[in-house]
C-alpha cells in the first residue's frame, strides 16, 4: 500500500508509541465531540505522568474523567473543569496540578503551535491572575499580555468522516477544539463515525487537510449528552 | 420590588439592537433570549462555535452533536454557520460580537469585573468569560445588587480576583440599571417601586444619582 | 427590512464612505478571486493616497493596477508585485511607497487584524532585510521576530456565494486571502457571483460567518486568466 | 556535462518518499512533479491553499478560479483539500511540509540562502519562499553551480540580502549534489561526466571532498 493510507484498525495500533510523561491534546467541548475510545485506550496502555490539554476534563467515568481514576494525569491545562468530583478531590490534594487557561487563549495557543507561531499577544487576563508573571506590552494604547503555543506528542481528534489521506470534517459543534488540536500534535490521531473515499469530501468543505492527521480510525460512540434541554410541541 | 431572573432578562432585551450579534451567558443572560422583542432580529453567538442559534430542539431533534456553550442541547437557525473554537474566539477576542451580557460577582466603579473565582473556594475555571470581557465592546452585566446578607457588589475596587479589568461599561441589577464611567456608577433607571435610597444603600462604590430617575418599564 | 440584510444593489452603495487616505486590504491571489468590481468603484470614486494591503498589485489595466493609473495608492503592502510595468515605474520613481512582506506573514497579519491578536512571533524574515529593525526573541533555542497585525478601514472581498446575513463561500482556489481580508475591514464589502437563502449554505461550509461582513454586492466578472496552462488529451 | 533543468528535476525527484507533502517553487522545481517514480504516491502543496494539486486541466477543464502558486491552471487530485492563504502558511510556517524544493541565486556554507533580490535591479518580492524557508525542516535548493560568467553560486556567506538564515541541508546544482553541514559543503554526487576538480574549482564556499564522488543515477 503506497504511503498515504493512514488508516490503522486496532486502538493499539492509533495509540502506539504514548508513553510516560507526555503531553496528550484532546479536542472535545464538555463532551461533545469526544475522542471517547482514544481516552479509553489512553486508560488501557496505564501510562502516567501526563499533561492533557482540553477545554474540559470530561466528567466522572466518562470522557478524560476515566484518566483520574488510576492518576494517570499529572498536569491538566484547562479553561473549565467543573463537572467533576474526582477532578476536584485531586486538584485539592494537590495530586494533580492545574493550569487554568482562558477558552479563547486556549484554542489560540493550540493552533499556534500547529502554525508555527511560538507566542502572541492577547488582551484576555490582563489585570487578572491569569496575566500575573506574563508580559504586558501596550499596542495602540492597550495593554496586552504574551501568551505561548501549546504543542503535544499526541493529539487525540474525534471527527465524522475522514479519508485515507486523513482529510477529516466535523460534524456540528462536534468541531470545537479538534480541529485546531489536530494541528498541533507531533502525532494526531482521528478517530471517525465514518471511513469514505478520496473524492468523496468536497475539497473546499473539508476541514482538517490530511496533513495534519498521521493515524485514522473507525470507532463507534456513545455520544453521551450532558444537558438535554428541549420543548414540547 | 426587586426585579426577578425573568425581569431583569427582560430589561436586558430592550437593550439588544435589531442586526446584532450577541453572546448571552449562563444563568440570567440565557434567559434573555426569551424576551427579544417581535421585530428584532438578532443572530446569538454561543462561544463553542455556533452563529445563530436557535431554540432548544424537540424531543425527535436532539443531537449530542449539537449543544450551545452551556453544554445544553440546541438548535441552528437558517443562516447560521458553524466554524472551531479559534474562529469563535477570534469573533470574540476581535471584538466583532456586537453585545455580551454576562453574569459577575463583584464590579466596580474603574469597571473592573470579577466573576470566576472566590478563594477559598473551589476553582472551576473561567471558561469563556475572560475572552468576552476582553473582546466585546459592549456589555452588560446582570447581577443581584447585593448579597444575601446585604453586602454590595457594586463596589470602590473589585476585592476578588478580576475576570477582567476595565471593561464593563453598563451594569443591571435587581434593584437597577446603571452605567459606569469617570469612575462612578450613574444610576439611569431603578426598579420599579424600588427607591433611590435602597439603591444608594446598597451601593459601595460611588453612585451619582441624577435629578430624576425614571423606573424601569417592563411588560406585563 | 429587518437589520440583518446586508445586500446593497449599488456599487457606490457598497462602497459609501470610503475616503482619501484610508487603509483598503483586498483580497485576492494574482488575478484570482479578486474583487474586480469593488475596484472598479474606488476608481470611479477617484479617492487618493490610499494603503492598500493585498498579495499582489494586480496588472496593467486590470485588479488593482487600475488604481495606479490615477495616483490612487500611497502605500502598497504586499509580498509579490512583479507583474506590473506601471507599478514598477511608480516604485522606482518613489511615487509609491512599497512594504514587501512575507506571504505568509501577510495573511497571518490579516488573520491577527481581524482576531484580537495586535502581534505574534514568527521565524519567517528572520536574518533577512525583512527582519531588520524588528525585535528578536529566541523560543525553544530558535530566533524569531515580531510581527504586528494589519487592520483596514475597509476590505473588498470576492466570493461566490452569500446569504442576506453575509455568510459567505468561496470557490476553489479563489478563496485565498479573501476570508482573512473579510475578518480585518471596519467596514468589509463581499461580491459574489450568486446570492442564496438563508439556510441554503451548509453552516458547517460557511468560509466566512456573516458577522464579518457588513455588506453584500451581486457582480459579474470577468475572472481574467494570468497563466493558461493546459495539457492536450 | 552539466544537468539539463529535466535532469536537475529528475535527481531531485529521486529524494521524493512515498506519503510526503511537497512544495515545489517555481521554475525547476515545478518540473519535478514529472518526475516523480511510480509507485509513489506525493501530496503536492502549493501554497496559494491548495493541498492535493493535480495535472495541468484539459482545455474544456480550465478554471480561473482554480490556480497554482505561480498562477497557472491546475486541476486538484481525488483528496484534496482547499482552504485560505493563512491556513497554507499555517502548514508551511508549522512544519508540516514534509519537503520543499526551491530555486536560489546563493547558498552559502552556513546554509543561508539569498533568492529573491539583486540591488540595484527591479525588486519583485519574496512571495512565500521566506515562509518555505522557514517552516521546512527539509529543503532542496535547486540552482546554477555558477553564473554564465563562471562565478561560483555556493559562498562562504551570501552576499546578497538574505531570504533565510541557516535553514539549506541540501542543494542540488547541474553539477553537483551536495549537504550543507558543520560550515561546509560536503560533496555527495557529480552530475555524469563532470569531475570533482571542475566542481571544487566553482566552489568558493568550503568544499568537503570525500575519497569517493559517485556519479549520479539518471534515467535515459
Amino acid at each position: 500500500m503506497a504511503g498515504f493510507n493512514k488508516v490503522v484498525t486496532s486502538y493499539a495500533d492509533a495509540m502506539a508509541g504514548l508513553k510516560d510523561g507526555m503531553t496528550v491534546i484532546a479536542g472535545g467541548f464538555g463532551l461533545c465531540g469526544i475522542p471517547e475510545n482514544l481516552i479509553q485506550e489512553i486508560k488501557r496502555l496505564a501510562v502516567t505522568d501526563l499533561t492533557v490539554v482540553s477545554n474540559n476534563c470530561g466528567v466522572d467515568g466518562f470522557g478524560l474523567g476515566v484518566l483520574l481514576e488510576d492518576r494517570q494525569i499529572k498536569t491538566m491545562i484547562a479553561s473549565y473543569v467543573g463537572e467533576n468530583a474526582l477532578f476536584e478531590q485531586q486538584m485539592l490534594s494537590g495530586e494533580l496540578e492545574v493550569i487554568l487557561t482562558p477558552q479563547g487563549t486556549l484554542a489560540e495557543k493550540m493552533r499556534a503551535g500547529g502554525a508555527g507561531i511560538p507566542a502572541f499577544f492577547t488582551a484576555t487576563g490582563y489585570g487578572t491572575p491569569i496575566g500575573e508573571g506574563k508580559e504586558v506590552r501596550e499596542f495602540d494604547g492597550r495593554p496586552y499580555i504574551l501568551e505561548e503555543a501549546i504543542k503535544g506528542d499526541f493529539a487525540i481528534v474525534k471527527a465524522w468522516k475522514a479519508d485515507r489521506y486523513g482529510n477529516v470534517v466535523y460534524r456540528h459543534t462536534a468541531r470545537n477544539f479538534n480541529p485546531l488540536a489536530a494541528t498541533a500534535g507531533k502525532i494526531t490521531v482521528v478517530e471517525v463515525e465514518e471511513l469514505v473515499e478520496p473524492g468523496e469530501l468536497d475539497p473546499a468543505d473539508v476541514h482538517t487537510p490530511g496533513i495534519y492527521v498521521d493515524r485514522v480510525i473507525l470507532g463507534k460512540f456513545e455520544k453521551r449528552i450532558e444537558k438535554r434541554t428541549v420543548r414540547t410541541r | 420590588m426587586a426585579l426577578t431572573r425573568e425581569q431583569m432578562a427582560q430589561r436586558v432585551a430592550q437593550e439588544i439592537q435589531d442586526g446584532s450579534y450577541v453572546n448571552l451567558g449562563i444563568g440570567i443572560p440565557t434567559l434573555v433570549a426569551n424576551y427579544i422583542p417581535d421585530g428584532i432580529e438578532v443572530m446569538l453567538q454561543s462561544e463553542n462555535g455556533l452563529l445563530g442559534m436557535g431554540r432548544y430542539p424537540y424531543e425527535d431533534e436532539v443531537d449530542a452533536d449539537m449543544i450551545n456553550a452551556g453544554k445544553e442541547t440546541v438548535t441552528a437557525i437558517d443562516g447560521a454557520a458553524i466554524f472551531d473554537s479559534a474562529e469563535s474566539f477570534a469573533m470574540i477576542r476581535g471584538g466583532h460580537v456586537d453585545l455580551t451580557v454576562l453574569g459577575a460577582f463583584e464590579v466596580d466603579v474603574n469597571g473592573n469585573i470579577a466573576s470566576w473565582m472566590i478563594p477559598g473556594k473551589l476553582i472551576k475555571g473561567m471558561g469563556g468569560a475572560m475572552d468576552l470581557v476582553a473582546g466585546a465592546e459592549n456589555i452588560i452585566c446582570t447581577m443581584t445588587h447585593a448579597s444575601k446578607h446585604g453586602e454590595s457588589k457594586l463596589l470602590s475596587q473589585c476585592e476578588l480576583p478580576l475576570t477582567g479589568a476595565g471593561c464593563i461599561r453598563r451594569v443591571l441589577t435587581d434593584l437597577a440599571f446603571l452605567e459606569i464611567k469617570d469612575g462612578a456608577f450613574h444610576l439611569l433607571e431603578r426598579a420599579p417601586g424600588v427607591s433611590v435610597e435602597d439603591i444608594s444603600r446598597l451601593t459601595a462604590g460611588k453612585l451619582i444619582i441624577p435629578d430624576h430617575v425614571p423606573e424601569m418599564q417592563l411588560d406585563a
